[in-house]
């Protein structure tokens, strides 16, 4: 788009080269921080809607016209909050986990291919380099755990760790089955391979399969109900951020938004095509592209959020008993006959 | 295993956690200090008192009248049939004839609260175990209850409608209207909580096969109500004892024999089917009459000892009353239902994980002010 | 499932009851006046030979233990066990009484039935009586260092005791 | 076989169970049983036998129907009724009589259960519907029920 070469331009006419590439990187990442702290402030103003919706409530529909600043104010009330902390809690620890789990989150965000420009960083190992991040922001889950000295938080963290580490196989595996009709890792490479109809459609029936089973455990990933063993609030209270409050908390709660976003985006861009409108139809106009993006990653998101206010909570062994006894052997069956497919060249063009 | 052992042989991993007197999972405050091994269970040690008033200790000083009006305060959830139980102590002692509109009357208000608690019970449990929406589906259906205890009785919770000797005021002129109203809107809702929930495939993972009583143990820990007959003990008061006009209804005992949580969950969904069928048959033929028998203010119990038990919606409970002929009785003691099925949640909960004993813990429906009385 | 469908019908009557028990332990108060049930006052020594041959012979097959309650009868302490037989739906009431206000000591029955274990805690509490060999006898209800025991009569306590 | 059964049987139990939230957010917009509690004040109107509050009712010209006969103190079981009587001299019969002077009602001890409505001979006091009785502090809770300078409703006989 011509706005970032404008900007581009001006800085390193202004600057020597280096300092004007980090002052450029400096300011997308500062526009990226900007747009999706408030992304998650209204992703949590839905999460808050759709769940009253299904449980014959209204919502939140006080602050602001129908409830639109609720979160913005919860914004301001948890930053003026104290924070509070355990005095034997391990002080360095405690105070670096919020940001582990923070920054993850926010990284993750800067490779989508919202459209064919707006992308920040377009980097060749593209899938490889979200999954790689996935896995860090877990770390900091365990540290908040460890640290804060308190039983419940230590349960949390644990079965946390557990959880991740054995969803990050299913989300890896039904990932890569969908790369083999790509062939790259690249999102914008990926994204023009689906010019010519989405991966979905493409790899049709072990697609789909790869579908559900990546979002059964993207809900894991995120630890999000069916699989929100890491705060049950019937059995930790609240899990491994109990001992926190104000900004840090915030932190936490926001991650998790985040998380879920990235997620959705993920399955947006791999399976139903990033920007690209369905069949085509309003390629023309450049800027829609964002509305397609989002428009999808919202569906999906709502699905994750139909996921939580219907489904009980799976217990510790049947959640792993779940990952390694049926998902795994489905990835790898699926796996393989994607593969097949691809070989003998049944996957469907546009 | 207190902490000194831990410390010298440090290699066993056991700890002991608190969960209560504040936690979502107790529904009231009882604390149970847990003996856990990383997410095994070793040994579960209620302790009890937090919400003890001694209402035994009130009761010696207070009139029957009175006392009626405490046990609203003792099992909220079945406060009608706690009213009703020392109701029929006194009237039984002081041989009373009561007329038959208050005896139909009472078992109505009875059923209605059976299945008030059991709506609330239930979208609890779903809470408990992660399911969040089946509390508003719950509290739904509990609402149209309140609102038809809130027309004829004047309360929602704690009604005291019952006196000894009868009612204190004849049911509310559209009373039959709106409960009819109820049992249409309530069986179409029913079934949807099996479709929730009881259907669900997480959801039995969660609860077969965990928490399993025996039928002899449920006889031995005294368990009651839905607790003791999930384990294919017989023990409903409505059927071995019959009181009101529970001996006019027809209504079978729901009996399962698996003893499990499973189990336990879905004896409370039937009986609430038969709660519907028992007020079905009632709510045309509440017969005329006044509604409250001649008793003088002052109620004099004659010398002697006095049993009854009703059923609430936890189990049995036993009013146990020693008078010496004065206004107030010289004992009174309640036998909760809630104190023993929390007795045998140690025997039941050992060797399971955490959200085992949740989910134990949620079928059997503990009310704590109701235990520690 | 052997659902027995006789709801109500009582094989033993009380006297039946009476002359089967007394068979055992000669001295033995039966009373059944003042109260729906047939009493039994037992001494304490031998409580619990009575409690188990009540709870194993299979006539009398006493497997419910549905109330027990500490009782301070002026002057002696007591408990009453209110018993039940799930097969045959008769009841008892067996009354035990001890003169000794400072440490009254009955056996425990908890061996027998285990919601005596729970019950006899609450008992210890409220009435001071000490149940031998009993697992862990301790206050159930109130904290450890709460002296003197409520329930009994002579039991003063001005401030949240209201005598009107 | 078993393995291929059981997750089938698994997902179509999850998927019935969304159907049921399903079918509520789908109309969501009737189903919301929420009230609005501040809002509809005007138009929220409780039953008539709603134990809000024991008030003692006066007619127009000031007289009440309480005799001071304390039935109702005797009745309650936490003592949150407190009558203070005296002794005058009744114009017409010249006697000394029994006058209530104050019926000190207690909001904050009473549990609602009205043993002192039916204990009182003389209907003399009744329930009140409103359900905001939350105050500031604590001795608005405590209510004399007779207006000051009312008198006893002549034939109104203990």
């Amino acid at each position: 788009m011509k706005i970032t070469e404008i900007i581009h331009d001006w800085l390193f006419s202004l600057m020597p080269e280096t300092t004007a590439s980090i002052v450029e990187m400096a300011l997308i990442a500062v526009i990226y921080l900007a747009i999706f702290a408030v992304a998650g402030l209204y992703l949590v103003l839905l999460e808050r809607r759709v769940a009253a919706w299904f449980q014959l409530r209204l919502g939140p529909n006080r602050v602001g016209y129908q409830g639109l600043l609720q979160t913005m104010a919860d914004a301001l009330k948890l930053v003026s909050k104290e924070l509070t902390g355990t005095i034997k809690a391990d002080k360095f620890l405690y105070n670096l986990a919020p940001y582990f789990v923070i920054v993850c989150a926010l990284m993750a965000i800067s490779i989508f291919p919202f459209t064919q420009e707006f992308q920040a960083f377009d980097i060749n190992i593209g899938i490889f380099f979200l999954i790689a991040i996935s896995s860090i922001g877990v770390i900091g889950i365990l540290l908040a755990g460890w640290s804060s000295n308190n039983k419940f938080a230590l349960i949390g963290a644990m079965r946390s760790g557990v959880q991740t580490i054995s969803y990050e196989l299913s989300v890896g595996l039904s990932l890569l089955t969908m790369v083999l009709i790509t062939g790259s890792l690249q999102l914008s490479e990926i994204v023009e391979v689906q010019k010519h109809g989405w991966l979905i459609v493409q790899g049709h029936i072990p697609a789909m399969i790869a579908f559900c089973i990546y979002m059964i455990a993207g809900t894991a990933e995120t630890n999000r109900a069916p699989f929100d063993l890491v705060e049950a609030e019937s059995e930790l209270g609240a899990g491994f951020h109990t001992e926190y409050s104000g900004m840090k908390f915030a932190y936490f709660f926001l991650a998790e938004f985040i998380n879920m976003f990235i997620i959705a985006s993920i399955a947006t861009t791999i399976f139903f095509g990033a920007y690209l409108s369905p069949f085509g139809i309003t390629e023309s106009i450049p800027l829609l592209g964002v509305f397609w993006f989002l428009a999808k990653t919202l569906v999906l998101i709502f699905l994750m959020m139909w996921f939580r206010w219907t489904f009980p909570r799976l217990r510790i062994d049947q959640l792993l008993v779940l990952e390694w006894k049926y998902l795994l052997p489905l990835n790898l069956m699926n796996l393989i006959l994607m593969a097949l497919m691809v070989l003998l060249g049944l996957t469907i063009q546009f | 295993m207190d902490t000194t052992t831990i410390k010298n042989n440090f290699k066993s991993e056991e700890y002991q956690i608190n969960m209560g007197p504040q936690h979502p999972a107790t529904h009231g405050v009882l604390r149970l200090l847990l003996t856990i091994d990383g997410e095994i269970i070793k040994r579960v040690e209620p302790d009890l008192g937090y919400i003890h008033r001694s209402i035994e200790k009130m009761c010696e000083r207070d009139s029957y009248q009175q006392i009626v009006h405490l046990t609203d305060r003792m099992d909220y959830l079945s406060s009608h049939i706690n009213n009703e139980a020392v109701c029929l102590t006194v009237e039984n002692a002081l041989q009373l004839e009561i007329p038959e509109r208050v005896k139909v009357i009472r078992t109505i208000l009875d059923e209605l609260t059976r299945i008030a608690s059991h709506t609330l019970w239930w979208g609890v449990m779903g809470m408990d175990v992660g399911a969040l929406t089946t509390y508003f589906y719950g509290f739904r259906d509990r609402e149209l209850i309140n609102d038809i205890f809130e027309e004829t009785c004047g309360a929602r919770l704690t009604m005291n409608y019952n006196i000894p000797g009868g009612l204190m005021f004849d049911i509310h002129p559209n009373f039959v209207k709106r409960t009819k109203e109820f049992i249409a809107h309530f069986k179409t809702k029913l079934p949807e909580y099996d479709l929730l929930l009881t259907g669900n495939v997480i959801f039995q993972k969660r609860m077969k096969g965990i928490g399993i009583l025996s039928k002899e143990d449920a006889i031995s820990f005294g368990a009651s109500g839905p607790v003791g007959r999930a384990s294919g003990y017989s023990c409903d008061v409505r059927k071995h004892h019959p009181y009101s006009a529970f001996d006019k209804v027809n209504f079978n005992e729901v009996l399962k024999t698996e003893g499990d949580t499973f189990a336990r969950y879905q004896v409370r969904i039937l009986e609430m089917w038969e709660s519907l069928s028992i007020i079905e048959q009632l709510i045309d033929n509440i017969p005329e009459g006044d509604f409250f028998a001649k008793t003088n203010t002052v109620i004099k119990l004659p010398e002697g000892e006095y049993y009854e038990r009703v059923e609430t919606a936890r189990g049995e409970l036993g009013v146990y009353i020693i008078s010496t002929g004065t206004k107030n009785p010289y004992r009174m003691k309640f036998r909760s239902p809630g104190f023993s099925n929390l007795s045998l949640l140690n025997h039941i909960a050992v060797g399971g994980k955490i959200g085992d004993l949740v989910a134990t813990m949620a079928t059997l429906d503990l009310v704590i002010p109701d235990i520690d009385r | 499932m052997g659902l027995m469908k006789d709801y109500n019908t009582k094989i033993m009557t009380n006297e039946a009851l009476q002359s089967l028990i007394s068979s055992w332990i000669p001295e033995l108060e039966f009373t059944e006046e003042k109260s729906q049930f047939l009493n039994i006052t037992v001494q304490p020594e031998q409580l619990h030979q009575l409690m188990t041959q009540l709870k194993s012979n299979s006539e009398t097959n006493f497997n419910y233990l549905f109330c027990l309650s500490g009782v301070d009868w002026g002057t002696a302490l007591g408990v009453v066990y209110h018993l039940e037989s799930t097969t045959h739906r008769h009841q008892l009431v067996v009354k035990v009484k001890t003169e000794d206000r400072d440490n009254p000591t009955f056996d425990t029955v908890c061996d027998i039935w285990y919601t005596a274990e729970f019950h006899e805690r609450e008992v210890f509490d409220f009435f001071g009586i000490i149940f031998t060999n009993h697992p862990n006898l301790q206050r159930l209800f109130l904290t450890e260092d709460w002296d003197g025991f409520p329930l009994r009569k002579d039991y003063v306590d001005e401030i949240n005791m209201i005598i009107k | 076989m078993s393995y291929f059964s059981d997750i089938y049987n698994g997902v179509k139990s999850l998927l019935t169970g969304m159907s049921v939230t399903g079918k509520y957010f789908l109309h969501s917009r009737k189903g919301a049983i929420t009230q609005q509690y501040p809002d509809n004040r005007a138009t929220l109107k409780m039953f008539e036998r709603f134990r809000g509050e024991v008030v003692m009712p006066h007619d127009e010209n000031n007289e009440h129907r309480c005799t001071g006969c304390q039935k109702c103190e005797l009745a309650c079981p936490n003592g949150s009724i407190e009558i203070i009587w005296d002794r005058q001299i009744d114009p017409e019969t010249g006697k000394k009589k029994k006058m209530i002077d104050k019926h000190i009602y207690h909001l904050g001890m009473c549990t609602m259960c009205s043993l002192c409505i039916e204990a009182c001979p003389t209907d003399a006091i009744k329930w009140a519907q409103n359900f905001e009785n939350s105050v500031y502090d604590r001795t608005y809770l405590t209510r004399v029920l007779n207006k000051p300078g009312s008198k006893l409703m002549p034939g109104v006989e203990d």
